[in-house]
């Protein structure tokens, strides 16, 4: 193993079944109050026919120490943002502070039931009202809707109010305007919503500077069928977007209106405003740019922010504030709001998201969020800087808050992105994200964030050199990567050929 | 580190962006605040929250249940919870996993064959299964009973409106408060699915099996949702009564009611779907070695791959929400899940019973009924619910006429495992009291 | 590596330097609200002489996710109960609850000060009240006080209570009874707190079947210079002392008093008393027998508990229930107890431990204590039946919570306990104790606890046979052991000669 | 498992234990309580902790400083607050470098060169510095000021009382509140140990450097103990002014008052006395390959290989709440200590101004102070605060009569970085008010 692997070392870790696995016939790890009521035969209340007549067979039975030393020992073999830097690009795992989540367990808002009457609940609307208010100034767009889930839920929610716009706006003509213009670099998310709301896609070209082709799209635009565009900016490279003016303008004159993908607003935040762009509805991903954990998968949470024109089409419930005279300000929740597009999800949107990200943009404060932005872009460059020598770095303009190489040069001999990625797990980095964007064949797009400092940016720059010399010297090395871990590769292909998807119990366990 | 890169000042890194774009002034957003200030504030806010701190019989799509401590202490160990989406399967074993643990959970629950890897909620998933189900009929026409969660309905007509569908809502039975015989009788050979909910939005439990053999008779799908999760513990399994996609809100198992989310959308459906299941599979997988382990697959279905005709855009889903689901499952246990299921139904009946003898209160709904049921009152809800806020501090329950205009006295109640005895009879002692004046 | 290893695997584990190697001038972690009072400068309010001139130098600065990092990264090197068995015999390594965690964390307990008057601070005098009862209860003996914060300091104030009662009882003459009783098999701490406690320590011999040799014992009481005895049971060799109550008689008739070792009570609590023995005073270990958590060291607990006679020597303050009518029970403080050997700690004892030890007691109710204490015994024999084909076990006599084993067998290949131990390691168990007690040559005392299941008892008896066979045929592997660990064996012979206690700048650091 | 073994049932596992000592009755203790009922019944108990909700003011030992939230998530990862004493380094590394970390902090706080794992608290530390003192200079006198802190004088009596040590208690001056003159003459050749605290039981500062010149003169050495460790941040260091031995009560560094416990003892001295330590030591260490990692080290000063020849007796001691600590220190790091000291003293200046400034109150001592201080009221101490947590909601001092008999209006007042201007004015109003009857 190369001693240039300065940031692990290999140790035990422990191995661990599935709970079916471990389950024991009479063992129990919950006790519940004894009931305190008169029990009536379950028959009486409930018709045989409708009870459950499995006995939950096969659900698990195990002590609670069982279960906690299954999620501990389950839990050891994570990477996490905890253990270090985690460049995924185009995901921004940033640091995610332990005061947002006790903030998002104070039992006043743990224990709020959605449907409490709003006079009950204003410290709850408050929050929401509130973190609207910041977003609205942060993007530039005034109206904003938290009910998203996550940036797809977004993306949609924003798609339809485009929708919803132009046939008020047209009427029986509108039927002729269904096509969505996305780049031939936007994140799959893009085009899925744009089906899921009724719009054909047409992909516009990227120029070899990795912007977005004008010519084609003036001619894409020259058709009258558009609806509008999709943008991401800075774009999925990494790129500004420098002509986003212009672009506007195109579809703004073409009848169309603009999307904007949020996703990497952790490049933008006190800095620039799509509002001011000419972007017209963008999604927003609290759980990158606002720092609210990954989860390993989620929960996220992905608000919409709009033109005051669009405003009146955002998903109801509308939460607004009442005129007040002493005191507290009060909330109301409007739902007479015609041109709506409706209810996107029940309730209110992953509220406990909310919370986190007021947190994190009023401990930052409004210096703290621009100082933020500044660093993860300032982190960037240096890797930017720190790799070029080794690897090829197909757009040669400065990237903003993350950077796309490619396996070019590595590729001769054989290693393939998907090695280095693999390879770096050796080093102890968690890989970057790989292959995506489509355009750029064998892309590696890195994300550093603001939350890693300059000695462990050093160790991840010299870990990449260090492969691509392997590369070199020892393509097998890279290619039968990672050899650290408690698992290899594994056969992807034949998962997928005959998938299983759940434990059963074998037979003779039944 | 600006100099080893080249530059003079922050204000360089900017340079691709035109002056004219420039933002020039500080965000108008507040001052940092340190740590001692935002608990403060926040705690302030949260004292905002009166309804908080009270015993509360509200139901409706979220549910108080206990929450072992164990499921916050593992949900928040920095493994869990600081991680990405497992793309990395060698060193993301914990979190696939936990998913595919989850995944049979909800299988065993629903009585399916297959299950995601969680949706972003209840009322989302089902209009994902209302989609699935266009998807896999090449039907169009779509019937739902209109004892769904008005909620969930909204959601689905959101997610129908361009997708060429058409959504008909047939008016429940208003004697049972079950869905009507005229619900089967819809059923048609364009009909991609017949929708409903059991326990349904007024607690009463649908025949299920009746319907399920009305829409097979059709060809159309059953497609099954579940609000209240803890009854999958005692009522007979959608999928036993022959339900081909069933969706369910997750919450009940062991997450906080924060206001109405972050929730997690349960979704299961037959092993002959499986390619059509929107969002995310953890499947199992071997190394050279042939170590098991577990991996995201089925990826040719999503969005990053599919892009326009992917069965799905949902990207990000509810992991953390589903990993506190699995600890809180595999702590409740099989025993568990049903000691709690039997004291709901228990407590909810000792309810129903003690507030039906008061006089000026009634129950409109005959249908049988898990932890939920509705009441009618001698006056407006609304007022009636007030008062015993304000006068009793307790969270009585939901007034219909929110949802049903034509419901003005009526009220949605439910007790769960953590309602006692005490709190009860306070409640209906409560419910006289403020009603007879 | 052996492929009877199953509990573990190898895997990656992060590298992670010392805090002060981190840390960068000018990064903060922390941030306070701002100073709002009038400011003075700094020497009207303090003479200069008396303000510190070196500006912390070396104190670290880094930021609040260096922080994070550096401990989760630390963390993941530590071997944990959460992680699996734990057989440290005499440890009693059982499950931490997470409940009773949070009971400690209550905000009205966790913010109570020491010397709030005592009508504002009922209900922690409340919750000390109630422990006392219950561990009366459970020992057989009345007067109990908590303030000792471990066993040991838990012994002292035991074996201060004896010299205080026979200074009181026996005046001048009890300085002919100086001398304290002490079998070959204790604990460490026995001697070193009785002579703190200014006594001489006579050992007494074990017999061949590892109990008090009582005619050794006779003999030593015949001098009429005994002040008492220090007796563990179930002694260290994991046997009960069935002779207890003659040992006792023994003792008194010499006139002294017997004091119980209680680290052991998990072999006994809801099955035996040491009061219905004849003990007259005992200390217990509320981070053992009552599960709080070991922290990696502490804090403890150690109770002491004593028969009626020796009450009022127990520490000051007493917390007492003052009689009341209505409502609830209300307490008071006590100082005035003239025979009392004084306070051993500040304030009351390690308060948030009793917090949790009472959860645990009243978790478990009265049958749970009991059945612990059943499953702790019959998964210690479930081990010493498995283990005796392969390793000699000094003793025959059943064990009770713990078993010693000997390395005599392995010894003839030169494979002895530590290498065992170290060997255990890359099968994935922390070892058991080991050389302790000392009269056991190569002793290992192995302690399950209740907290472990058949499972993993199995997978630990397979580890141990599995050893035994590689100790014969490729003794080198487990005289080299462990193998499988980021770092090997330390030198700690080197490290006890010229011993570097602390991290220093390197002159160029500074 | 039992039949495995060959038993018959679980009474046979005790057969060793004679008939006659089984408990033949199940344990009076209650029967098993739910999670549930067990925190109702800690809630239940908890509010009758009417101090705990209150602002307050209140030292003397125990402080309320802020603590970050990260602390209390790191000290509750299972890998550091369920691991046992680091016996085997291999699998204990995390535990060992945290002890190497808190030692070297405590000597770069304390300004001396050499610091152990952790005693149980300020107090006995205190009296193990005593006795170490003894075994290093083999002198049995010992000289303490009265201005220590009553209740470690009180532990030092108990442990010294069997050890042949003589302890005289020097009375400190009346007019300053600090040592008198007459402490350091009492120092003679048979001295062991002169025994000071600074800030001193009544806030004021001690002149460390005077009194070690004393002590040194005669031979003996100079044991310092501080209770607030916060004022390391500010205050020269007891190892700068020439303490010999320096014992602390880490409290002060994110650990919560929690009643008294557990808090942590700091303990440290001189290179020359690294063998007398009591308590554990972790030191570096290398393997084969030449990786650095940490070990408990010279143990051969310890019980459980020296017995009673040991320097200690103490085995446990308070890793979990020195890790805390040493995650507080790092966490606040070299700027965020400073910075808190300073509004400790800032806030505690302008409090006792308002408070001298109130009419019928006085502040008796005019040494110089940290963030803690005497104030003489108009009555009865006892009384005036009664009132003012009553009628205030304000946990305004301690009543020094507690442990001064002849001083029934005095009490003591602390102010720290967390109590808000507001707060301290509200003491001053509340002050005056409860006394203008
Ligand atoms: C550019 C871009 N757009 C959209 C999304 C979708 O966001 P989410 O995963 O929250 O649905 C992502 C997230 O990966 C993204 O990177
Ligand atoms: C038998 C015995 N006695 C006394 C002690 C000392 O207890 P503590 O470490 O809590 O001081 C121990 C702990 O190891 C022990 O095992």
């Amino acid at each position: 193993m190369s001693d240039g692997i300065t940031k692990v070392t290999s140790h035990i870790s422990p191995n661990e079944q599935l709970i079916f696995e471990r389950s024991q016939q009479g063992r129990v790890g919950y006790r519940l109050p004894a009931l305190d009521v008169e029990e009536s035969p379950v028959d009486d209340l409930l018709p045989r026919e409708f009870q459950r007549d499995d006995d939950l067979e096969g659900v698990p039975e195990v002590s609670e120490v069982d279960v906690i030393r299954h999620f501990v020992r389950m839990s050891s073999w994570n990477y996490s943002i905890d253990l270090g830097m985690y460049p995924l690009g185009s995901c921004t795992m940033k640091y995610n502070s332990r005061l947002n989540e006790r903030v998002a367990r104070i039992a006043e808002f743990a224990n709020v039931h959605p449907l409490t009457e709003v006079q009950d609940a204003q410290g709850a609307l408050q929050v929401i009202y509130e973190l609207e208010q910041h977003l609205a100034e942060i993007t530039g767009l005034p109206g904003v809707s938290l009910q998203p889930a996550a940036g797809a839920h977004g993306e949609m929610t924003g798609i339809m109010i485009i929708r919803a716009f132009l046939d008020a706006r047209d009427g029986a003509a509108a039927s002729g305007r269904r096509t969505m213009l996305i780049p031939d670099s936007a994140h799959g998310t893009n085009p899925a919503s744009a089906h899921l709301s009724g719009f054909s896609v047409k992909t516009i070209r990227s120029t070899s500077e990795g912007l977005t082709d004008l010519d084609h799209l003036r001619e894409l635009c020259s058709h009258g069928d558009v609806a509008g565009l999709m943008l991401t900016n800075p774009n999925t490279l990494g790129l500004f977007e420098r002509n986003i003016k212009q672009i506007c303008k195109i579809v703004h004159d073409a009848g169309g209106l603009v999307y904007m993908d949020g996703a990497n607003m952790n490049a933008l935040v006190g800095i620039a405003r799509p509002g001011d762009m000419g972007v017209d509805v963008i999604h927003l991903n609290l759980h990158k740019t606002f720092s609210t954990p990954h989860g390993g998968g989620g929960p996220g949470s992905g608000p919409c922010c709009c033109t005051k024109e669009l405003e009146p089409f955002l998903p109801v419930p509308r939460i607004v504030k009442t005129d007040w005279t002493v005191g507290e300000p009060t909330f109301k929740l409007e739902y007479d709001r015609p041109k709506s597009i409706g209810r996107v999800k029940a309730f209110f949107g992953n509220y406990g998201m909310m919370l986190r990200a007021l947190a994190y943009i009023l401990t930052h404060g409004n210096d703290g969020l621009r100082e933020a932005t500044e660093a993860a872009v300032l982190n960037a460059r240096y890797i930017a800087n720190g790799l070029t020598s080794d690897y090829d770095k197909p757009f040669n303009s400065p990237p903003m808050h993350e950077v796309v190489f490619t396996d070019k040069r590595q590729s001769r001999k054989g290693v393939h992105t998907l090695d280095i990625a693999k390879r770096l797990i050796d080093y102890g980095f968690h890989p970057m994200t790989i292959y995506f964007p489509l355009i750029v064949q064998g892309a590696m797009l890195i994300e550093p964030t603001e939350s890693v400092g300059r000695q462990e940016l050093d160790q991840f720059i010299a870990a990449m050199r260090s492969i691509a010399n392997e590369a070199l010297e020892d393509p097998e090395l890279v290619r039968n990567a990672p050899h650290s871990t408690r698992i290899g590769r594994l056969d992807e292909a034949a998962a997928a050929r005959k998938p299983v998807l759940r434990w059963k119990a074998k037979p003779d366990e039944e | 580190m600006l100099e080893a890169i080249g530059l003079k000042s922050a204000e360089d890194l900017f340079d691709s962006i035109p002056q004219d774009l420039l933002l020039k002034r500080p965000l108008n957003t507040p001052a940092a605040l340190s740590e001692i200030e935002l608990l403060n504030r926040f705690e302030k806010m949260g004292r905002r929250n009166a309804a908080a701190r009270r015993p509360s019989f509200l139901g409706g799509g979220a549910y108080s249940h206990y929450i072992p401590t164990i499921v916050d202490h593992i949900i928040s160990r920095s493994e869990f919870f600081t991680a990405y989406t497992p793309y990395q399967p060698e060193i993301s074993q914990g979190t696939l996993q936990t998913i595919f643990e989850f995944q049979t959970l909800v299988c065993q629950l629903t009585g399916m064959e297959v299950a995601n890897a969680s949706m972003y909620d209840g009322s989302t998933a089902l209009a994902e299964a209302v989609l699935m189900a266009e998807r896999v009929t090449r039907r169009s026409k779509v019937i739902a009973t209109s004892s769904v969660h008005p909620q969930y309905l909204e959601v689905v007509h959101t997610y129908v409106q361009h997708a060429g569908i058409d959504l008909e809502v047939v008016p429940f039975d208003a004697r049972t408060g079950q869905s009507a015989a005229a619900l089967a009788k819809a059923v048609d050979d364009h009909t991609a699915a017949l929708v409903v909910q059991s326990p349904n939005f007024f607690g009463c439990v649908e025949d299920l099996s009746a319907l399920s053999d009305a829409a097979h008779a059709k060809g159309a799908l059953l497609v099954v949702a579940v609000t209240e999760a803890m009854s999958l513990g005692l009522l007979k399994s959608p999928g036993a009564c022959g339900a081909d996609i069933v969706v369910a809100e997750g919450q009940s198992f062991g997450v906080p009611l924060s206001f109405g989310g972050p929730y997690v959308g349960l979704f299961a459906t037959r092993d002959k779907y499986a390619r059509q299941i929107p969002g995310r599979l953890v499947g199992e997988a071997y190394d050279k070695k042939g170590h098991r382990g577990f991996v995201l697959t089925l990826a040719t279905r999503e969005q990053h791959i599919r892009r326009e005709k992917a069965t799905s855009n949902i990207c990000t889903n509810e992991g953390l929400i589903a990993l506190a689901a699995t600890v809180y499952l595999e702590t409740m246990g099989r025993r568990g899940i049903q000691e709690a299921a039997h004291q709901c139904l228990q407590k909810a009946a000792y309810a129903a019973r003690r507030i039906a003898s008061l006089d000026g209160f009634l129950l409109p709904f005959s249908g049988p009924r898990f932890n939920e049921f509705v009441v009618r009152g001698p006056l407006d809800a609304g007022a009636l619910l007030a008062r015993l806020g304000k006068e009793k501090g307790i969270e009585g329950g939901i007034p219909l006429w929110r949802f049903f205009t034509d419901r003005p006295n009526d009220f949605l109640v439910c007790v769960t495992e953590i309602n006692s005895r005490d709190e009860i009879d306070a409640l209906v002692e409560g419910l006289s009291e403020v009603s007879n004046r």
